[in-house]
């Protein structure tokens, strides 16, 4: 039998994947996605290709909505009751009455900055818009942009703006522009943009890109923050394609995953957070765990937790207006 | 003819689109023969050869071939090989290989030694015997020509086609390449139908000569036939550079015509087929030959014509004389030897008056309504 | 068989396959875009329908004129520097070398990055380009500057320059072959007449190989108005092409109605400026003879 | 000759500038390929051949080199396929529609690969043919087949036309004809058509991007690796690129320059 | 020359790498005058006249144009005019802007009135005033040919280069353009200098011809000169078609050359130049034109040569004979008018026997080393 996961580099590291396959008898094939916008149009466009595909958790939703997912049997999955709750009954992991997805991983979205350009230390979104910057800054090229500059604008109900808070949200964008060097894609691009002197300054998936940059010594550091006004929550996870022939296969790969041969793996691949503790006590332990916030739930309650806006469409064609603005 | 005829057409048109290239066209030819195709360009002489070929169809009209049917054969189901224009030698084959080429073909491959043979035999024919292992290219333009002859004739084809074989060959060797053309003819007895547009090619190579204007075939007969007796001015002057002059129908007496010129000169001359209707004061033209014109006196029974002399062109052996004829506006070209000149030792030069003679079989008198 | 018959069946044998190919996978598909055109987007996917509604959007959310305005004027940059620097490297390899083997040396030189990855060579300009690039680098070590400058990287002159690179070679060939086909006894002739190089060039050199120019300069504007990677190598946050926001459409914003309106649009242009430059060409083929 | 004036000087000078500027960049790229640094920027902080190690250690890599040959081979003899029988028929037979058909088989050349690539994926999504590399092949044959096209036939107006008739003419049939005169005359052609659409498909992004499924073609791999960051590796990847493409398109060019 | 000459070329030598294409060349060229550059395919008379142009530059040697040296000058500052072989028109301009070119060049510039004004004479000096509005390539090639030419005379050049006008023409149209240039040259008086490698083209036309071979110039002299005194066979046989025959010599008697041919007969010429170092044994080479032969007896002091014809080729005005001379292997061309043959009834046919009478003034002797 085999599996076909639509996901993200690193998520399928053979480091730990390799034992699944040995181990399931399942040959698994990954093939890696840029954004989270890709998962749409992939099944949009093809379909019947992948049997388990790997979003954030704000588009979760939409991958159910699309009618590209089936509801999970969380029964026919080992250790799904040691998923932190705030993950496996988060909104849209369980929806009508159904679960939706099984959680994999998660992170947040800090700021990062190199302490030798910018001075005073930076505290606040506010650094992303500072005119001081000019030509030194970047941001996430991603609908997220949005949510960046409606906390930063003190608006609390960032998933669901009113039609003129977006148009305020764009306008402050489009006054940002001149100050931004480049709209990032990828943690690579970011990791390189820092390397070649090009930016000072950017959003940040935490921990994984600044370990990067600090890697290459460069000649300078960088550092992250979580601004006063927060920082970002994501969170991973995987869903079941709609009329896959491999399901068996598939609620093998969630049991592998949410145990400790799967949470070490990716958790060690990727730098990223385990969503079930108990399967990380073996690899990780004193400050790899701390780092790693396993257990500490709270770190999740103090991020500002993505989710699918309520109209996405009008987010996604706000956040094209901007970047198509002169 | 006596003999029954190899090629027939048989009341063939073809159009391309609303042209219509070929109106009913009808021509014989004899097992033998070398006919010539003689006309200006566009005058539909390459569509016969095509047709005959069976690269293009028959509109309507049939065409036979040895008295079989073959309108709606393919080329390479007609027993006749065709040297091209531009000789269409295939660049990728030796001169071998091209001339063995009609016998490797499926519906007539020859066993090896038989194709080398023939091979062979069509080169020494054609004096290539030693080009064999060339490429085409690697020839001057005669010797892809006779490397064209040599492949159409190793197939032992009953009718040859040649469209303007000579056409792409400079004077010196176009003339040597003429002479070698009829010795070919005379040696092997395929019948040769050709293309030209050089009537002094037809002239020399020719049996019989169908003079083709506008898609039809306006005579047909041998080169001293169409000479001496053009059906109509255009053909008078198609071979051999007649002088056509306008003049005006007086009448017949015997079988001697009078007509009046411009400057009211009577000439004498015979009748063409096409002026048999003439009627005294009708329109006319004369047709003299440059040759024919007489520098030293009025013959029996001739007529004096007067000119100036215009110009005097030095050929070599001969002089042309351009001279206007009095009374008229186009000029007249006459043609005298040197040796005779040179003899009197008087040159006509230009602005000279001159009297020419002309006897009555030299001028003929044609209706004036062809165009020339 | 007849005659008729024989050329009818050969033609068809011939001929059957391609046109099966052609109206399959190149006339239904331009087709069927041309029909999502019209349907309507329902969230989170679309549903077939007859309606204007994408095109009305495309004209009147000012975003997709910007774009397009933007991709037009940069196709056009792109052009007309290719064109600059295209036309003297042609004339140069035509009627500056002599010897025939290093005009066709030189000539292969040209065109040879053509066909070597398209990518690899838009992102060797990100490499030059940089604040830590070696354009910058050079400039600090011949001291004509201090500190490296941000102004080469990420903006739109880095697209134009990338892509005015990846389409010289387009611009050559054409042009070379033109200037090529001048027969050199018109030279003779305009000098013979009393003109001298220089009018020689704008008289007669210039005029006849405009075929060539209108040529490379198509082919040129086309490609590069329907690039999508220069603006994600190069772009800056400014360097949003219709390519790009094509793309957007059939991925992130999920509404390929709308991109297809957009896709027809583009079609539309392209098939204008086809149009417009076969005149054009025309023109200048006629002149040649 | 007469000497150069200052306006032939300039335009010399423009010249070679111009080409030079079509060759720093490839420099660059190489340069790089042996850079011992992760990051490519200057200096150059010293000479390894591990960059090109990597990538032969690259299984995904490796992977998707031998996808993009799979695709590049099977989308070039599809484009013979149809593009030579195309050639033929437009060359010998008149018939209606003929300049359209020929316009339209031309028309992916010029349009940007985006819109051929979107066409294609909509229609594939309405017949309900998946992304793969299948669909791929399909899309790069379909819009690579105007190359053959336009090559096999500027070649088959250059042989003389009278050389089928000729081949008639000493009695082969259409099939001989074509085996033994027309094929060997429009053969280096063929090939250099071949390889070019061999190269392009290849190199080409626009169309695959949005046709294929699981599996991705080298161009594709590079693509996204490029959004990821960076690395050397690229760079020697280019670099073997580069150099087998000259080989590739010297021996295409050569053919298609060919005379007779 | 009396006059001074309007072009001298002296001791002029143009290689081309190792090739050395003109060998010292000397060449005076007298104001009015109508010179023929004639010779085979190679022999440098393109190099020739591309030095004259200015766009070739000589070696070594001196090019004068009235007088001044322009050896070094480039084809925009001589005061001469070039029609070139395919004539080289701009074909992105109509008729009346490539004619008015030249006088639309910085270094020239004619007000509008003057301009169109010459545009109009110069293109109804050539016939071709209706046809102004139109493209060359809508032109026919005579047409074309009047075009060039018409664009060349607007600027009233001192000389007008003219490298082969009229060989892309038919046979016909080529006929007549010869009369319309030789008119030309006469009612301008502008110096012509013309290429050609047809030698009727080159009798027709000039007042004096160079014959060239080799990067040399063989013969220079009148048509009459060359045609009657060849100075070598090269020449001889160059210019009108020579029969040349290999002979041993005898002796001179008076100016009686006697040289005994390969059946031993006895013939008696006149010694040419280059034979006058002969000694009796030495082997020479009798020259004698095709038409000098005379069938109807030997005249005075004549000698008589027996053939046998192979052919008969019959060219209208007149016939050719194909003969095999007793004891040679080269055939023989001889010509004879059609009328006085006709008149005797008597056409020599192939197989016959034949005596050939030829006159001593028509047959020349020339030392055998030259290669013909
Ligand atoms: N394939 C074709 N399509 C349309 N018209 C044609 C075609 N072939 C020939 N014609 C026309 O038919 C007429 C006769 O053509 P054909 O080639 O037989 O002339 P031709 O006598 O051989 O002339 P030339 O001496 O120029 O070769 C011409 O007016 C020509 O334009
Ligand atoms: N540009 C050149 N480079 C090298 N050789 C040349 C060049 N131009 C002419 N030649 C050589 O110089 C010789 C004389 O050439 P030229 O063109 O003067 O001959 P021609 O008498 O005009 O012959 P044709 O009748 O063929 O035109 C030839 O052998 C030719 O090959
Ligand atoms: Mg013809
Ligand atoms: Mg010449």
């Amino acid at each position: 039998a085999e599996l076909n996961i639509l996901t993200w580099e690193g998520y399928a590291d053979p480091s730990f994947i390799e034992k699944f396959e040995q181990s399931s008898g399942c040959k698994t094939t990954s093939t890696y996605v840029g954004s989270n916008d890709d998962f749409a149009p992939k099944l949009a466009a093809g379909g019947g290709v992948y049997d388990i595909i790997v979003p954030s958790i704000d588009t979760i939703g939409l991958m159910r909505q699309a009618g590209f997912v089936q509801p999970i049997d969380t029964s026919k999955i080992e250790g799904w009751a040691n998923v932190y709750p705030e993950f496996s009954t988060a909104t849209d992991v369980a929806a009508e009455g159904e679960t939706w997805s099984v959680p994999l991983v998660w992170g947040s979205i800090s700021l990062m900055y190199r302490p030798d350009k910018i001075e005073p230390a930076p505290d606040s979104i506010g650094v992303l818009f500072d005119p001081k910057y000019k030509g030194k800054i970047a941001m996430w090229d991603d609908k997220s942009s949005l949510y960046w500059t409606a906390r930063l604008l003190g608006y609390d109900n960032i998933y669901d703006l009113t039609d003129e808070q977006l148009e305020t949200v764009k306008q402050k964008l489009i006054e940002q522009k001149p100050l931004i060097r480049k709209y990032w894609a990828t943690a690579g691009e970011l990791t390189e943009l820092y390397a070649n002197q090009e930016i000072w300054v950017s959003n940040t998936w935490t921990g994984l890109q600044s370990k990067e940059v600090n890697a290459l010594d460069k000649g300078f550091q960088v550092v992250e923050f979580t601004p006063k006004e927060k920082a970002e929550g994501w969170m991973d996870s995987m869903q079941l394609v709609k009329g896959t022939p491999n399901e068996e296969c598939a609620y093998k790969f969630f049991s592998f995953m949410l145990n400790a041969d799967g949470q070490c793996g990716i958790v060690g691949s990727t730098g990223y957070f385990p969503v079930n503790p108990d399967a990380v006590s073996a690899c990780l332990t004193g400050a790899e765990a701390e780092a790693k916030k396993v257990n500490n739930i709270e770190f999740v309650k103090s991020l500002v937790m993505w989710q699918m806006p309520a109209r996405l469409d009008k987010y996604l064609e706000t956040w094209n207006a901007v970047k198509a603005a002169p | 003819m006596a003999v029954q005829p190899i090629v027939t057409l048989e009341n063939v048109v073809k159009s391309y689109g609303t042209f219509t290239a070929l109106h009913n066209i009808n021509l014989e030819i004899a097992a033998g023969e070398f006919v010539t195709l003689l006309g200006p360009s566009g005058c539909g002489k390459t569509t016969t050869l095509r047709l005959i070929g069976g690269f293009e169809t028959a509109d309507e009209g049939r065409i036979t071939l040895a008295g079989s049917d073959v309108t709606q054969e393919p080329p390479y189901r007609r027993d006749i090989n065709t040297v091209f224009q531009d000789y269409a030698l295939f660049p990728h084959m030796t001169v071998a290989e091209n001339v063995g080429y009609g016998l490797t073909v499926r519906a007539n491959r020859r066993p090896k030694e038989e194709r080398d043979r023939r091979v062979r035999e069509a080169l020494t024919m054609v004096g290539l015997a030693d080009k064999a292992g060339r490429m085409p290219q690697q020839l001057s333009g005669g010797q892809r020509q006779r490397v064209a002859m040599a492949r159409a004739l190793v197939r032992q084809p009953k009718v040859l086609l040649l469209d303007e074989p000579l056409s792409a060959l400079d004077v010196k060797l176009r003339e040597a390449m003429q002479v070698e053309l009829k010795h070919l003819h005379q040696k092997l007895g395929i019948t040769f139908l050709m293309v030209t547009h050089d009537q002094q090619e037809a002239l020399v190579l020719s049996n019989r000569i169908a003079v083709m204007k506008g898609g039809r075939i306006a005579q047909i007969g041998s080169p001293s036939e169409l000479y001496d007796k053009p059906a109509t001015p255009y053909v008078a002057n198609f071979i051999g550079a007649a002088n056509l002059i306008a003049c005006t129908y007086l009448g017949e007496e015997g079988n001697i015509a009078r007509v009046k010129l411009a400057d009211d000169t009577v000439v004498s001359g015979h009748r063409a087929e096409n002026a048999k209707a003439l009627k005294p004061g009708d329109a006319c033209l004369i047709a003299i030959r440059p040759e024919r014109f007489q520098t030293s006196g009025v013959p029996d029974g001739g007529s004096a014509i007067n000119a100036t002399v215009t110009d005097q062109l030095f050929h070599g052996g001969r002089f042309q004389l351009e001279l206007v004829l009095d009374g008229a506006a186009a000029p007249l070209f006459i043609e005298i030897p040197r040796n005779s000149v040179v003899a009197d030792g008087t040159v006509p030069q230009p602005g000279n008056r001159i009297t020419l003679g002309v006897a009555p079989p030299d001028v003929l008198v044609y209706a004036a309504e062809e165009d020339a | 068989m007849k005659a008729k018959t024989r050329q009818t069946v050969g033609f068809w044998l011939l001929f059957s396959l391609p046109l099966a190919w052609v109206v399959i996978f190149l006339i239904l598909p331009y087709g069927a875009m041309g029909m999502m055109s019209f349907w309507s987007r329902k969230f989170p996917l679309f549903v077939a329908d007859f309606q204007f509604g994408n095109y009305l959007q495309l004209f009147i959310d000012p975003q997709y004129s910007a774009v397009i305005l933007r991709t037009l004027k940069i196709a056009s940059l792109v052009t007309v520097y290719s064109v600059a620097f295209g036309y003297p490297l042609a004339y140069f390899l035509v009627f500056t070398i002599r010897s025939e083997k290093l005009r066709t040396l030189l000539y292969m030189c040209v065109v040879v990055p053509l066909w070597v990855s398209y990518l690899l060579r838009a992102y060797t300009w990100k490499i030059i380009l940089g604040t830590d690039g070696a354009l910058n680098s050079a400039l600090l070590w011949l001291g004509v500057i201090k500190e490296p400058l941000d102004i080469f990287l990420y903006n739109q002159a880095a697209m134009v320059i990338t892509l005015t690179y990846i389409f010289i070679p387009f611009m050559v060939m054409p042009i070379f072959t033109a200037l090529e086909r001048i027969p050199p006894a018109l030279i003779e002739a305009s000098q013979d007449l009393g003109a001298g190089p220089f009018e020689t060039f704008l008289r007669v050199i210039l005029p006849l190989s405009t075929a060539g120019i209108v040529a490379g300069a198509t082919m040129t504007f086309c490609l590069s108005f329907g690039d999508f990677v220069a603006p994600v190598l190069v772009g800056g946050p400014s360097g949003t092409m219709v390519a790009t926001v094509l793309q957007s459409q059939f991925g992130a914003a999920l509404n390929w109605p709308l991109g297809s309106a957009l896709a027809v649009v583009i079609f539309t242009l392209v098939l204008v400026v086809l149009q417009v430059s076969n005149r054009l060409d025309r023109a200048g083929r006629v002149s040649m003879g | 000759m007469h000497k150069l004036i200052w306006w032939q000087k300039s335009l010399v000078g423009v010249a070679i500038g111009t080409l030079l500027f079509l060759y720093v960049p490839v420099a660059i790229l190489i340069l790089f390929s042996f850079n011992d640094s992760p990051v490519t920027s200057f200096p150059l902080s010293g000479f390894t051949w591990g960059w090109y190690q990597k990538v032969f250690a690259n299984a995904d890599l490796i992977r998707a080199l031998g996808n993009s040959l799979m695709v590049a081979s099977a989308a070039t003899v599809l484009t013979i396929v149809i593009g030579v029988p195309a050639a033929l028929a437009l060359d010998r037979y008149p018939f209606i529609g003929k300049q359209l058909f020929r316009n339209t088989i031309l028309l992916p050349l010029s349009l940007p690969g985006i819109v051929t690539g979107i066409a294609m994926l909509n229609f594939y999504k309405q017949i309900g043919l998946p992304q793969s590399l299948g669909a791929v092949i399909i899309g790069h044959a379909t819009a690579l087949t105007g190359i053959v096209v336009s090559q096999v036939l500027a070649r088959l107006e250059k042989v003389n036309r009278n050389l089928s008739e000729a081949s008639s003419d000493l009695g082969a049939t259409s099939v001989e004809t074509f085996f033994y005169v027309t094929l060997p005359n429009i053969r280096s052609a063929i090939i250099g058509s071949a390889l070019l659409s061999f190269t392009l498909s290849f190199d080409e992004i626009p169309v695959t991007y949005f046709l294929t499924g699981r599996e991705i073609t080298l161009p594709m791999y590079i693509y996204s690796t490029l959004r990821r960051g960076i690395t050397p590796e690229i760079n020697a990847i280019g670099t073997l690129i580069v150099v087998v493409s000259l080989v590739v398109i010297l021996s295409s060019v050569s053919m298609l320059r060919q005379k007779n």
